[in-house]
């Protein structure tokens, strides 16, 4: 299990946001993304799960070993926490949501409608799907945001422990984190020099 | 693809039901043409059979945007894109949810109201087989609208302008079929018509639908 | 049983159609009552009451 | 002692639990008498024939699903006002027996215009105001029941039932307005010349009784459901 | 309030044109009609005052979930009910722009689409005064409808069935003057009822509603 | 310019989250919220700003003076970020758009609609409405979430800045932020210790 990812140019409406992003990642590594708001982590994370129109440069990530998590949580308010970690379990077709709920300290929300948690509640209700999912290769933008310090420290401990049983993380974050083996990729040397703009309507002149 | 299926139906009942609301709004088109145009008898039973179909196109095209926008909204519908479920069985499962939630209470509703618009008696049967035929082509048409406008916020009436012309031929051989019926002529070649539409609809629809989803992804 | 004449089919049927709402609804209110009464014994139990 | 104090739950819980053995008595007496009497002990009309018999449902009926309604607004009005939890328990409790009596009036009424009119429906004003009120009740059951917090409910609930008033009042008069009707008026007045004959109206009274009878203690027992169900639910939530 | 009612409008704009829409949507109902019914002139003329109205209001319905849902998803109306606005006053601005986007622009397509149906040439005037006296009233009952559905996720359905039982007199009182103006009799009582009833939502509903957002603030 | 809370409850459905929360703020203080996911500072800033119903317990805080930033943003996605604060400033009154955009460094995205920002520049534009409504009491739930360290400094130095001219403030945070003066108030003693409910259904037995 591992990808590679080569001149990757990623792209917003016209313009390039990132060009010539290249890593390697093998079984086991976890790649955080830093960079200032803005530069692009978000992007990059969205090309790499096939959510938004890549540029030129290849990625060998196989779109069936991703789970994504996005800034949004993805969670339905209507439905309760066990209802919603049950329905990725069912798209997935995996059957491990009681012991996810267990690990996340869900259990005790498990019958609470999930609009009206709490910010933090919420988010973990989100990472918990990715458990869930069994994928390999998790994508995640900024998982610890609303969360406190015991949580977010939870989160790391699950990242690493994914990565130790041979999966692989690539995460956005602001804040440190403390995960081992971990590789940093600052983004900000893959911002186009001057902002450039790959329309094919501003070549040559007329 | 059941996974799906189930939590959209399930939604559909917590959000203060699904079936009902469709229903309610169905009786409520039906009641209000009274008012509009005078409570003669004989002119409701011309009307009739064109404004029951329209009453319950209406009624199913005011829930359409609830199929993906609700997804989008809450990055559920990017998590989807990335899961095993392929696009177009997104939509089928999404699609035939709002049948059954939409398209299925509407056909069993629309005998009563029929009654209350003074409909002749030979065409009920016609007016439900014409509508169990022909709703789910509405629900897999509309579904595809809504793929098209869920990148915009609160697309509600965009989608209604896409989605009201694809409706038109639906709505042609569905009235058309009960018309016939209350006339006395044979309505079975417009039903036929009204069939081939739907399973042109179901075959076709998703594909589309799957397209239109890719491409608005973000 | 009183002579109701041509219109029997009607009257009966109003009165049936009556007795069912009406039957309808006190059984509707009794089974919910009951089911209330039920998840009330248990959350009291559970809260050790 | 204040009126009020009955609307603490304990204190009502106690009261009802006190009436309603008395008040069931009471209304079976009252609705067996008036049906068996109106049924078995009255002459057929000259005009109507035996479906005369079916006022004895009928205007029942009718005039509980009028008055339903003005008991949940009267209790809506408490709520919003002095924010007692009962009553808003109340108004939601009467809202399913409204729309049943709503359904048979519509329901006796459609049988009784087939032979009387030839028609199950015609676009009568008052056959029509009925629909409109049953079209009032579907949607506030449907807002109860699509809001999870309580006090909201009974916020939104109660301020709908007072806007749903004055406009169920104003499509009286539009649909009275819009369209001459084939129903009779009101016969229940005191004026003589319009009252229906004796033989019919002492039993239509019996009946009447009744139903406003069968309301309260239907309101009564809902009502004791509501509370049972809204406690458990505090319960859960202090349980979590 | 006027910051609110103009960026109301220029949101109506630029969210895929809030005008244009409740317009086609008109458009496409009333152009449903003949399908549904059949294309008999007479017939049409007849039906034409109350299916103008209808189509109207249907038009103006569909737009109504846009009021008070998307400011409270992206948290706007929490904002707006600490702001020195009152809640009332937000009401009266926003249903405000709500008729200015659609009752207005509805008001003046009648006049063409009461050409398609083949309206009596009498009936124009009162269809446009009947429909720009009537539209407002449509607006601040509807804004009602909103604040109540507001805290409900994609409450669409909901809202309808609550407002349309309200929007009833409105409709028959609007219809009936321009059904009178075809027959020649006076429609000038159903014309001020209509004025009254529109007098009266202006000034009640906005407090309801503010009642109702207070109520569904979290 | 001062207020007083005092035994306040704070209740969201039928649950007590906070009992008895007293705290007194004076000109340029500012109190820093602080707890685990879930222990009630959103329900508590809620509760200030009148946006949630008022248990027992009373507050002097005069809605007139709040500038409230919840953990949604309150920006519209059609409009650019220009006319987001010329809105704002309309609402309130004001006619400071133009500097705030200079101090929060938003001038060259004034044009971009707010839609396509990424979640810190949202985050920004959303901060930023607080200078634009020139309110004295400022009530943020977590306002650096997403931010990446400079702007979380930026953010900083506004509140700083807006307490030192005789503003206060009231905000939640899992981080720590550098503010000077700043009180905290732990909201985990004000959990009540059974789950408190102070509803009347809880009331007798029946
Ligand atoms: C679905 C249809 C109908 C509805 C909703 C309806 C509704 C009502 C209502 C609301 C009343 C009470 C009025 C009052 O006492 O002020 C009433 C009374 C009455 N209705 Fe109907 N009605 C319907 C059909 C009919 C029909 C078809 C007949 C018979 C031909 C009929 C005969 C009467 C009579 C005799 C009364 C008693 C009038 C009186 O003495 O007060 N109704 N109806
Ligand atoms: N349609 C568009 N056209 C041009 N630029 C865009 C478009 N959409 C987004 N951008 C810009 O793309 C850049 C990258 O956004 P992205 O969301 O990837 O940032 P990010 O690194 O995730 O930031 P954050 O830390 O704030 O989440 C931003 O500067 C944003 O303004
Ligand atoms: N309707 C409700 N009924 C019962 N409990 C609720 C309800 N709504 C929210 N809660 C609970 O109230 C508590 C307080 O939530 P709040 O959002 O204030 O937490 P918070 O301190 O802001 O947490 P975070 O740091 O995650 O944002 C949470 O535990 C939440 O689950
Ligand atoms: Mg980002
Ligand atoms: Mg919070």
């Amino acid at each position: 299990m591992s990808f590679c990812v080569d001149k990757l140019c990623c792209v917003r409406g016209n313009t390039t946001i990132l060009s010539d992003v290249s890593f390697e990642l093998a079984t086991g590594d976890c790649l955080i993304l830093r960079g200032p708001n803005g530069i692009g982590k978000s992007t990059l994370l969205n090309t790499l799960a096939g959510l938004a129109p890549q540029g030129h440069g290849t990625s060998t990530l196989d779109p069936d070993d991703i789970a994504y998590s996005g800034h949004l949580d993805a969670i339905k308010f209507q439905l309760t926490v066990a209802e919603n970690l049950q329905f990725w379990a069912g798209v997935y077709g995996t059957n491990t949501v009681a012991s996810v709920m267990q690990g996340f300290g869900l259990t005790e929300l498990a019958n609470r409608p999930a609009g009206n948690l709490s910010a933090g509640q919420k988010r973990r209700v989100g990472l918990a799907r990715l458990l869930v999912s069994d994928r390999k290769v998790w994508l995640m933008d900024e998982p610890t945001t609303s969360l406190d310090a015991d949580h977010t420290a939870l989160i790391t401990k699950m990242i690493d422990d994914h990565c130790q049983s041979g999966g692989i993380a690539v995460l956005s974050t602001h804040i440190d984190l403390d995960i081992k083996n971990a590789q940093t990729l600052e983004l900000s040397q893959f911002k186009p020099e001057q902002a450039r703009n790959n329309d094919v309507f501003l070549e040559g002149s007329f | 693809m059941l996974a799906l299926f189930l939590r959209d139906l399930k939604l559909a009942i917590r959000t203060g039901g699904g079936f009902g609301l469709a229903l309610a709004f169905f009786l409520i088109v039906v009641m209000f043409v009274p008012f509009g145009v005078g409570s003669d008898l004989t002119l409701l039973a011309r009307i009739a059979p064109g404004i029951l179909w329209i009453g319950a196109l209406l009624a199913c095209l005011l829930s359409l945007d609830r199929i993906f926008q609700l997804d989008a909204e809450d990055g559920t519908l990017n998590v989807l894109a990335t899961s095993p479920i392929p696009l177009s069985g997104v939509t089928v499962a999404k699609s035939m949810a709002h049948w059954v939630t939409t398209g299925l209470p509407l056909t069993i509703a629309a005998i009563p109201l029929g009654y209350l618009l003074n409909l002749p008696s030979i065409a009920y049967a016609w007016l439900f087989v014409s509508l169990f035929i022909g709703t789910p082509a509405l629900s897999f048409i509309g579904a595809f609208g809504a793929a098209i406008t869920v990148g915009i916020k609160r697309g509600g009436l965009l989608l209604s302008l896409l989605v009201l012309p694809l409706y038109i031929p639906t709505l042609i051989f569905g009235a058309v079929t009960v018309i016939k019926a209350v006339e006395g002529s044979n309505p079975m070649p417009s039903l036929m018509f009204l069939a081939g539409l739907t399973l042109l609809s179901v075959v076709i629809m998703p594909f589309a639908s799957a397209l239109a989803l890719k491409a608005n992804l973000s | 049983m009183p002579d109701l004449g041509k219109y029997a089919d009607t009257v009966i049927l109003a009165y049936i159609v009556s007795f069912v709402f009406l039957i309808g609804l006190v059984g509707l209110t009794w089974l919910q009552s009951r089911r209330a009464k039920r998840i009330l014994a248990t959350e009291e139990t559970r809260n050790g009451k | 002692m204040s009126l009020w104090e009955y609307a603490n739950p304990v204190k009502f819980m106690g009261l009802s639990s006190r009436l309603i053995p008395t008040l069931s008595v009471l209304t079976i007496l009252c609705l067996v008498t008036g049906i068996v009497w109106g049924f078995f002990g009255t002459p057929d009309d000259y005009k109507q024939g035996s479906t005369v018999k079916i006022i004895f449902l009928h205007v029942p009926s009718a005039l509980m699903a009028i008055n339903a309604w003005m008991m949940m607004l009267v209790a809506s009005l408490v709520w919003l006002i002095r924010r007692h939890h009962v009553s808003a328990l109340a108004a939601k409790a009467a809202a399913p027996i409204g729309i049943t009596m709503t359904l048979i009036a519509l329901g006796t009424g459609a049988i009784w215009g087939k032979p009387m009119w030839g028609t199950y429906w015609a676009w009568d004003p008052r056959l029509t105001s009925f629909m409109i009120l049953f079209v009032f009740y579907l949607g506030y059951m449907a807002l109860w029941s699509a809001i999870e917090d309580s006090d909201t409910a009974a916020d939104l609930t109660s301020i709908l039932c007072m806007i749903g008033s004055v406009f169920a009042l104003l499509s009286r008069y539009a649909v009275n307005f819009w369209n001459q009707g084939l129903h009779q008026g009101a016969s229940l007045s005191l004026d003589k010349e319009q009252h229906v004959d004796d033989t019919f109206y002492y039993p239509l009274l019996f009946c009447i009784a009744g139903f406003v009878l069968l309301f309260v203690l239907l309101v009564l027992i809902r009502t004791r459901t509501e509370i049972r169900l809204r406690r458990a639910a505090a319960l859960a939530a202090r349980n979590v």
